[in-house]
């Protein structure tokens, strides 16, 4: 199968539908680039060149640039998605959300339910998240649990580029409001990734490692951590389940209780800051739906309660890393 | 008078229905029977009326927390409103929207909105489909002065000029914002505005339907011609409170007396086409008794009508989830 | 002492503080009221009236109406109080947060770290929320799950007069950003409010009822429910802690965790909604701190992952009832 | 020229630092020494000089993303700035904020900031506080063109209007907004805008500090004398891309090369003050100097610096917890 980056995978997903639907527009600020000036049209694709060669091959009707003014074009995307197309809106960093929540909270995502299920609002927006690039407090935050808190939206959160292409396409051909979270610190990594196209349902949940002592539900960059964990305590005799959800809404919440019910241990990593995070969501979750199961204290692996630093020193002890996962899940082990 | 008799019926029966419903929902509102949040829009038919007589089933509007008077105006269906507005399970919104959130997509209204410039961007959206799929449909969001000072209205005035979009912004500037007064709340003007962001706009008269059926034919024929955006600037007033309950403190003695006196968009609309001769005082009368049954019937028929149930508690958040 | 009602309580605090700082000012959406337009001034003194007063007392100099320009307005509270201000901004409705967040969450909750500690931001923000009077989907959110994530700020939820009259006093001396949630199905309740001034700390629970068989957490309204179920319960002979943690951030873990310790039975109430919601957080707490305490699994009880619906007929059966509180806590016992 | 040596020699020395302290980053940030998203500001120093040449202790100025020369401009250490820059535990922000957020509350700068049109409420609220407190202050938000565009950019205009408050919004309008062109993005004008909101504007080229100096005593005196708000629309450019490692093939050809031969702005303060003889060739060349050592120092005393540690990971979040 033909390598692909995680950026070339979602590229790849958006061509793709954009060829099979002619509903399917893009939007964003740069998201081809250069709009009015005398250089190079298509000079950016995007911040970080996801959209790259979409203008040429679709055209300026089909991939639109936007004025810095997210509510206005989130919000033009809801509309347009209300009324008949399929928007794949980007909000560059979802750090941006607050300018623009509203669009997305109370619009978008509440439209079928307040219009009394006489709306379908297929919009996509894509963007941005998570730490690791120096891009300090402002650029580097997840935020992915605020959007999985409210009803209506669907929240996905790739973690390879064959998860990113599968459920890009899902994303695009799904009747609801969907947030794609693209981590920035994926963009380049490589991985297997069919050149046809292919979906990946909302609400299924991968298990990427399997073993019987201990399971870890980790979210998006974070999974490939526990993976680095899972492997390195099988080398020790420790066997993991690393479950990603690929999805935080829907979720798939019988994968993990099923897991745990096997295991009796559950470590959950997230990426997010920790009050009111998918960590406490799916330490909830067990708490309530298996107790009976657990065989010691669920452990929840995140970032401290501050803002994101902007210092290198700083930034790399706030993620949360494959040691310190490996660390904690085999002390539930060995407690 | 160069309209049709037909045209004229159907707009005063328009108002008539947006007065008479107005009307009633306050009454009834007196009584504790509809419960929430009602924002009424007597004393403003003209604008929506006005503008919405253009509009056809391509077109699309937005609308504002103040939604009931856009929502017949684009041909809601009023028995569906007024169960709506009751909480009722067969209610336009199934009971779940309530006042403020009162949408019919199949009749392009978008939605009223309970918030204060949610309608902009959305209408450029609307826009954008009719632009895109080429259907020679425009899209209209009705704007309180208030909301003319939102961000969001602002930045969609900028899209829909730079992506120039076939939008006509409707500031209906009824002298408040709540308790604020416009003329405090809205720094230079709305005309100035429109021409700082690059878009034509013109001021009406928003007491008299045809000033504004009239000021709204260009902005929305530019609109269906690829000629960009559009704002007016529609000067009228509401007849009620801010909200059902508002004591109105804020507003001079006398101040509504004297309006509903001399500035009653259906009284002006009776008085132009009586004395143009073109309907009869009876014409009109006809069409105020059918529109009381619409009301009366509406009315008894929403106060009939079964609540939802906890079945229906968990419906409408997905179309799959 | 005096009966007031959390309205009244919360303008007195409000006032005495203005007395006493001539640095307090107020501002918001018709707080006053009428500006510009020919009638009474202070015409509506805030939507519902808490503010009320303040006007004619303070002047407009202090007493601020604005446009309706949440950015504009809350943005500037947040630089009129890393400038030298003490500035109690109201969003009227916390529903309105999609359109101003960014000024609360990325400016003022990030200021003293984004500069390396060197700035103090006195900012409250009065705001609404909950469900209860047919307010429909985007007037009856609670939402204060999404501000407890965000580290940098402080947010209080008063459940009673005496918390709303405490704890806003503590709000406006307190140097850190707080947002300030009122429920505004609790705007008539009464209670013992002393006329002097006072203050609540943050980050200390309340014990509103003590019983050894169960503790349940409540948030805001909730308490009051909560204290219902518990008054039943007692009289079947159940013993029930009512933990009503006044603060979600900061929380009062040790209380919480100490009861547990004793009921080894945990309910968590929250009106909010139930992803990555409060109710998780503290599940989370207990699953993962006081696991060994726990006799049973930790029951969570929140509204359905729906919007607030409007027909009364269905708000009531959303939002959580004492009725099921009840029989939850006792059901956990009898288990 | 009716300047004095002195403020001549100081606002040289403020253009020439940050031309350097720019160049020099762009440098160092080659090298991969410098992490994170780094804006530079060479090209637009007479912007922030001329503006802020007018301002005293005071007065606050709140930034964009491309704060380097705003921050300098406002008399923020140039060595504190470039630790910030380089993650240093004793840099302006501890490391914590890094390029995106210095800031310097004691100098009356109030960040740097990563949000596109974050910084004008925020200004407003600064000027709240000058005219609360009556200290004679007032308060300047640069706004890039891409910036104004943000709603809550135009939300500020109306509300420093609607207050009364002193501010001047000073639009730093360079062409583009990182590969889209302003010519494109910005419906209307700025000045328009400014007028649609009741503000006086002004236009001016930014590449000539005297220019932007003259036009900003005005708006300036305007808003210390309580006449409100006023807008600048500030021409210029930036000589490297939007951020370091932006390819600029948005550019036209030869753009660049262009502008720097034509239009630099330590070139035209140079020609114009040794023209009118009131400053000579080596005048300049010491400050040059200077300058040059400054920045020397800067990097190297920031190289040598330390790191935050473990112990600083969990403070300066709150006050008290
Ligand atoms: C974002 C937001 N802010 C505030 C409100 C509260 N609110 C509802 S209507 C209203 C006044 C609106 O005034 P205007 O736009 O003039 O419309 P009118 O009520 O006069 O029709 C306000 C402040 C809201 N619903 N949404
Ligand atoms: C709200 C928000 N949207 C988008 C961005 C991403 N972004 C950073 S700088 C920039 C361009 C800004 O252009 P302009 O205001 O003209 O300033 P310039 O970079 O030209 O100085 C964009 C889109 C952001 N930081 N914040
Ligand atoms: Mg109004
Ligand atoms: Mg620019």
């Amino acid at each position: 199968m033909a390598k692909k980056t995680y950026r070339q995978a979602i590229n790849e997903a958006i061509a793709q539908e954009m060829r099979r639907d002619h509903r399917v527009i893009v939007m964003g600020e740069d998201n081809a680039g250069g709009a009015g000036a005398p250089g190079e049209s298509d000079a950016w694709g995007g911040v970080l060149g996801v959209t790259k060669g979409l203008q040429p091959e679709f055209g300026p009707d089909r991939v639109l640039d936007t004025p810095i003014s997210e509510s206005a074009f989130i919000g033009a995307a809801a509309g347009a998605a209300a009324t008949g197309l399929r928007p794949v809106a980007e909000l560059m960093f979802v750090d941006f959300m607050g300018v623009c929540f509203d669009q997305i909270f109370n619009q978008a995502a509440k439209f079928r339910y307040m219009f009394g299920g006489k709306a379908v609002t297929p919009l996509v927006v894509r963007t941005m998240y998570g730490a690791g690039l120096r891009a300090a407090s402002q650029h580097s935050q997840c935020l992915y649990p605020i959007f999985t808190h409210i009803p209506g939206l669907k929240v996905v959160l790739p973690s390879t580029p064959y998860e990113a292409k599968g459920l890009m396409i899902q994303a695009i051909r799904d009747d609801d409001p969907v947030i794609f979270f693209e981590h920035k610190a994926l963009y380049d990594e490589t991985g297997d990734v069919p050149d046809e196209s292919y979906t990946i349902p909302f609400g299924e949940a991968n298990l990427t490692r399997e073993g019987g002592d201990v399971t870890i539900v980790a979210f998006g960059r974070m999974v490939g951590f526990a993976n680095q964990a899972a492997d390195e305590l099988k080398r020790e005799g420790i066997g993991v389940t690393v479950i990603d959800p690929r999805t935080t809404s829907p979720l798939d919440t019988e994968t993990i209780l099923d897991s745990v019910g096997e295991t009796g241990r559950l470590v959950v990593v997230d990426e997010a800051h920790p009050r009111c995070s998918m960590a406490a969501d799916i330490a909830r979750l067990v708490a309530e739906e298996a107790f009976g199961a657990l065989k010691s204290p669920i452990r929840t692996i995140t970032p401290p309660h501050t803002p994101v630093p902007f210092s290198p020193a700083l930034e790399d002890l706030y993620i949360p890393s494959a040691v310190h996962i490996r660390d904690v899940a085999r002390s539930l082990v060995k407690a | 008078m160069q309209h049709s008799r037909q045209f004229l019926l159907d707009s005063y029966r328009s108002m008539a229905t947006i007065r008479r419903f107005e009307d009633r929902v306050h009454d009834e509102f007196a009584t504790g029977k509809i419960p929430g949040f009602v924002h009424l829009y007597a004393g403003e038919e003209a604008s929506a009326v006005g503008v919405c007589s253009h509009l056809d089933d391509r077109d699309v509007i937005a609308s504002t927390h103040r939604g009931h008077g856009h929502c017949i105006a684009k041909g809601c269906d009023v028995v569906a409103m007024m169960k709506e507005i009751y909480g009722r399970r067969d209610g336009a919104c199934g009971g779940k929207g309530g006042s403020m959130h009162i949408a019919d997509l199949s009749r392009g209204m978008l939605g009223a909105n309970g918030i204060v410039g949610g309608g902009p961007p959305l209408i450029c959206g609307a826009a954008l489909t009719a632009k895109y799929l080429k259907t020679g449909g425009v899209a209209v969001a009705f704007v309180g002065d208030g909301g003319s000072n939102q961000g969001t209205t602002l930045e969609s005035y900028n899209l829909a000029k730079v992506w120039n979009l076939p939008v006509i912004f409707v500031v209906e500037d009824n002298g408040y914002a709540e308790s604020t007064a416009s003329a405090w709340s809205v720094g230079g003007s709305q005309l100035g505005r429109a021409k700082g962001f690059g878009m034509p706009g013109v001021e009406v008269d928003g007491f008299d339907f045809f000033a504004v059926h009239d000021a709204a034919r260009e902005p929305i024929e530019r609109a269906r011609n690829g000629g960009g955006p559009s704002l007016m600037h529609v000067r009228l007033t509401r007849f009620y409170g801010h909200f059902e309950g508002d004591a109105m403190t804020y507003r001079a003695q006398g101040e509504v007396t004297k309006l509903r006196a001399g500035h009653d968009s259906l009284q002006i609309f009776r008085g132009k086409v009586t004395q143009a001769g073109v309907l009869s005082g009876e014409d009109l009368d006809v069409v105020e008794a059918d529109v009381a049954k619409l009301i009366d019937d509406a009315v008894s028929r929403s106060e009939a009508a079964a609540m939802p149930t906890e079945a229906d508690l968990l419906t409408d958040v997905y179309v799959r989830y």
